[in-house]
């Protein structure tokens, strides 16, 4: 018909949708997406060389502002990478601890990964409300044991820093008999919604090769119908212990990498509940010297975040401070196919895309 | 005792007195010295997302935006109608019902008819 | 459970397809030159008992006086794993083959050690710098950079 | 696919912008508490008319969303059901600085992202405040010593109000904010002219 001219326009560091501070030069013709370029760097606070002049004990504050929606599990990873390097025991109390607070930490993630994606989707703040009052809760139950909101800086190596009160354990029941009560009430709210339902089925299919090719990994690899997770594959600290399945979704659109952050809160709830039960009691850290000097060597931690595979790559020459650390960032890893999914796309559909991936800036930019 | 034309005449200047207020109101307030005036280039260029946009806007964008455009007059047009007509709905007893039907069903039918041409799909 | 291969066998394995490409080895790692990277990820990635189909992390180690690229290779299929390493020499423009035609995953992590580390990669698609802006000073995560510039 | 840009020749220009304000920006902006003039800074006559000027401008602040890192989920925290600044008048988070008159720089800020936090708020309308929230806006934070971060928003922007804290309490940041209340409601303007 009539001949139209690409504009690009950018979608710059500071836009209600992007999850932080990430930046798109996304070319458009009219409402379709012809190319899109991904700009990074926005929020590179450069962390690995931080990491390099400061102790193993000092890097876990770190650790916490890498994902900063799930900074307990940043610790549990690079804990557990120190602990493989330093080759330190930890007691049974200190692994059931961390598997709450690590799941529980999930639970908070997935609620804002669903949260923002529904805000994205144009039902502004209500979903967002609702699940930022469940997160409101976990909040609560980790600034019993912590002190902090956010950057908790709970987990040493060899342990946990302080053990849980009182209170904790029957705040966490009743958290724990509420919430699957809840998530029937997004799912009976949102499953069969059909906006939900018109704005993701079938946008941005990843098929399951070329999701293993561009190395994805969580939530969003199993909704490409791999069966991949790291706390079955590559079973670390006390999962073995648990019974508990890992979901997966067969044609890997935006609604199944929504339905997967639902039915693993639902798993979440269920690993809870069993290390509840069978906290024992006992030691929460074995004793670690504060300057801590590691054999010379390297180790490679991961474990499943709620983005994915988390993982930190520690060289080691002997002295207090780590010859070298690297952070392999799920979300960074998870952007590369980005460009692939949205290119033909309408706009709407990229900030779907983009919003059903969640990425995290603290940890795409390090 | 104004008669009706007064009234219109009365909500006539108001609206307009309350239009022409608001669009001197700014400029107004700065000359009493309430709004700081600091000019500055950078605050007059365009917003966009705290980059330098590139290139220019001026293109030959889809004829499919205008389409999107008709639609909503015609269905703005129509609420305006409508507005009157619930306004005195008792008076036009069961006439203005069907007066108001019989509105509604052209306006469907462009509608029927925008649809099937699949204009509002984007392609 | 990720079996990690030993490095002796995957080190005998590529030895016979690709004779003089192993450098040396240890229980976890196997050391190869750095020109042979693309040949050898090629021969783990199709080899019928290994099947690397996944990069799991590639990152880059400053050790002063030779740089030294760490790929983490896992193979979902068969839940096994090995870390591939290369050691470049020269300092002022170290260069090892991009793995991205093999695995699209390395995109974003050879942009990233290209951009803190300064090691290119030939054949990568769009080589530039990722996190830091163009006309930034040298290399941060260099040893010899003094940081807070 | 032909690009109507050349993406190397527009890092090239950022670059060069960036770099160009890291060598700019080596001292901190004065705070503004100077357009206060001094001598009539301890007391200061709020005549009725600032009262009430002042008093419109302080409780309907739109914050302009500029959420840099962790700071940026306690500010929606602060947003959302249990902090709530909606009571005052705050609650509405404009995404464009055209409808905004206050800047709240939650979270750390790197050279890479200062040209653009300062042409947002170059772009905002008067008046206009800027608050810094966290210690990573106020000195770079635990990432004061790294080669990409500002040490400080006041080496870009005025800042009004800091509000410390890694990240700070929402009510720590509730506190800030009536603090920017209490300077706004000092601010005069017949006087001056």
């Amino acid at each position: 018909m009539f001949k139209t001219e690409p504009i690009m326009i950018n979608f710059g560091p500071q836009h209600p949708s992007t999850h932080g501070v990430f930046r798109m030069r996304i070319t458009f013709d009219g409402e379709r997406i012809l190319d899109l370029e991904p700009v990074f760097g926005y929020l590179h606070r450069g962390i690995e060389k931080l990491g390099e002049s400061k102790t193993y004990a000092q890097i876990v504050p770190y650790t916490d502002r890498l994902d900063y929606l799930a900074s307990m599990t940043n610790n549990h990873a690079y804990v557990l990478a120190v602990e493989k390097l330093a080759g330190v025991k930890v007691p049974e109390r200190a692994e059931y601890l961390r598997v709450i607070m690590a799941e529980l930490m999930r639970i908070a993630s997935h609620l804002m990964t669903v949260g923002f994606l529904l805000n994205e989707m144009g039902a502004f703040m209500t979903p967002l409300l609702y699940m930022w009052r469940e997160r409101e809760k976990i909040l609560d139950l980790f600034e019993m044991v912590c002190g902090q909101r956010l950057t908790y800086n709970y987990m040493r190596v060899g342990g946990v820093s302080q053990d849980i009160p009182d209170e904790f354990m029957p705040a966490l029941r009743r958290f724990i008999d509420e919430m699957p009560g809840f998530i029937d009430e997004y799912e009976q709210l949102l499953a069969e919604n059909e906006i939900l339902l018109a704005r993701t089925k079938g946008v941005g299919i990843l098929p399951p090769e070329k999701a293993i090719n561009c190395s994805i990994s969580g939530p969003v690899l199993r909704a490409s119908g791999v069966k991949w997770d790291i706390r079955r594959a590559d079973p670390y600290s006390i999962y073995h212990r648990f019974d508990f399945e890992i979901p997966t979704c067969q044609n890997g659109d935006a609604y199944d990498r929504y339905r997967m952050r639902i039915l693993e809160m639902r798993q979440s709830v269920r690993i809870i509940e069993q290390a509840m039960a069978e906290t024992p009691d006992g030691e929460i850290r074995t004793k670690v010297p504060a300057m801590l000097r590691p054999p010379k060597g390297e180790a490679y931690g991961h474990i499943e975040g709620p983005k994915g595979e988390l993982g930190f790559y520690l060289v080691s020459d002997g002295s207090p401070n780590p010859y070298r650390f690297h952070i392999r960032a799920p979300a960074l890893i998870n952007l590369t196919m980005f460009r692939d999914l949205c290119i033909g796309n309408l706009l709407a559909d990229a900030l779907i895309i983009l919003g059903s991936i969640d990425i995290c800036m603290g940890e795409v930019d390090r | 005792m104004l008669g009706n034309f007064g009234y219109i005449g009365i909500f006539l200047i108001l609206s307009l007195g309350f239009a022409i207020l608001l669009i001197l109101l700014p400029p107004l307030l700065r000359l009493v010295g309430i709004v700081p005036k600091k000019p500055n280039p950078v605050k007059t260029s365009t917003y966009e997302c705290g980059m330098e946009p590139v290139g220019t806007s001026w293109i030959q964008f889809k004829v499919q935006y205008y389409f999107f455009a008709l639609l909503f007059v015609a269905f703005d047009i129509q609420v305006v109608f409508i507005y009157p007509w619930a306004a005195t709905i008792n008076q036009l007893k069961l006439f203005g019902l069907v007066e108001m039907i019989a509105f509604f069903l052209i306006l469907i039918i462009g509608f029927v008819y925008a649809w099937r041409k699949g204009v509002l799909v984007w392609k | 459970m990720t079996t990690p291969l030993p490095g002796e066998d995957v080190a005998k394995r590529i030895g016979e397809h690709l004779p003089d490409a192993v450098t040396d080895f240890d229980e976890t790692a196997v050391f190869i030159r750095d020109q042979d990277v693309l040949d050898v990820a090629r021969f783990l990635k199709e080899a019928p008992g290994l099947e690397f189909d996944y990069v799991t992390s590639i990152t880059a180690v400053d050790y002063r006086e030779h740089f030294e690229v760490v790929y983490h290779l896992t193979s979902i299929k068969n839940n096994h794993s090995i870390v591939l390493k290369t050691r470049c020499h020269q300092r002022d423009n170290p260069r090892v083959p991009s793995v991205v035609s093999l695995w699209q995953g390395a995109d974003f992590q050879e942009r990233e050690v290209y951009d803190l580390m300064g090691i290119a990669f030939d054949g990568h698609p769009n080589l530039k710098r990722m996190f830091l802006w163009q006309g930034f000073p040298g290399y941060p995560l260099r040893k010899d950079h003094q940081s807070g510039v | 696919m032909e690009r109507p840009y050349d993406s190397n020749e527009l890092d090239a220009a950022e670059g060069a912008e960036i770099e160009a304000l890291r060598q700019a920006c080596k001292e901190p902006y004065p705070d503004p508490v100077q357009w206060l003039d001094e001598d009539i800074e301890r007391s200061v006559l709020v005549s009725s008319v600032d009262y009430i000027i002042d008093w419109g401008r302080r409780f309907s602040l739109w914050p302009v969303n500029c959420g840099l890192a962790c700071c940026a989920f306690e500010m929606i925290g602060l947003a959302a059901s249990r902090f709530d600044i909606s009571r005052f008048g705050m609650e509405l988070f404009r995404a464009s600085p055209r409808q905004a008159d206050l800047m709240l720089v939650a979270g750390t800020l790197t050279w890479k992202m200062a040209p653009a936090l300062k042409r947002i708020y170059d772009q905002m309308p008067e008046p206009k405040w800027v608050v810094a929230m966290g210690s990573c806006a106020i000195s770079g934070g635990p990432f004061r010593d790294s080669y990409s971060v500002v040490n400080g928003v006041n080496l870009i922007l005025p800042v009004d109000v800091y509000i410390p804290g890694c990240p700070p309490r929402p009510e720590a940041l509730m506190h800030g904010l009536i603090l920017l209340h209490r300077k706004i409601g000092k601010e005069t303007f017949l006087k001056k002219r």
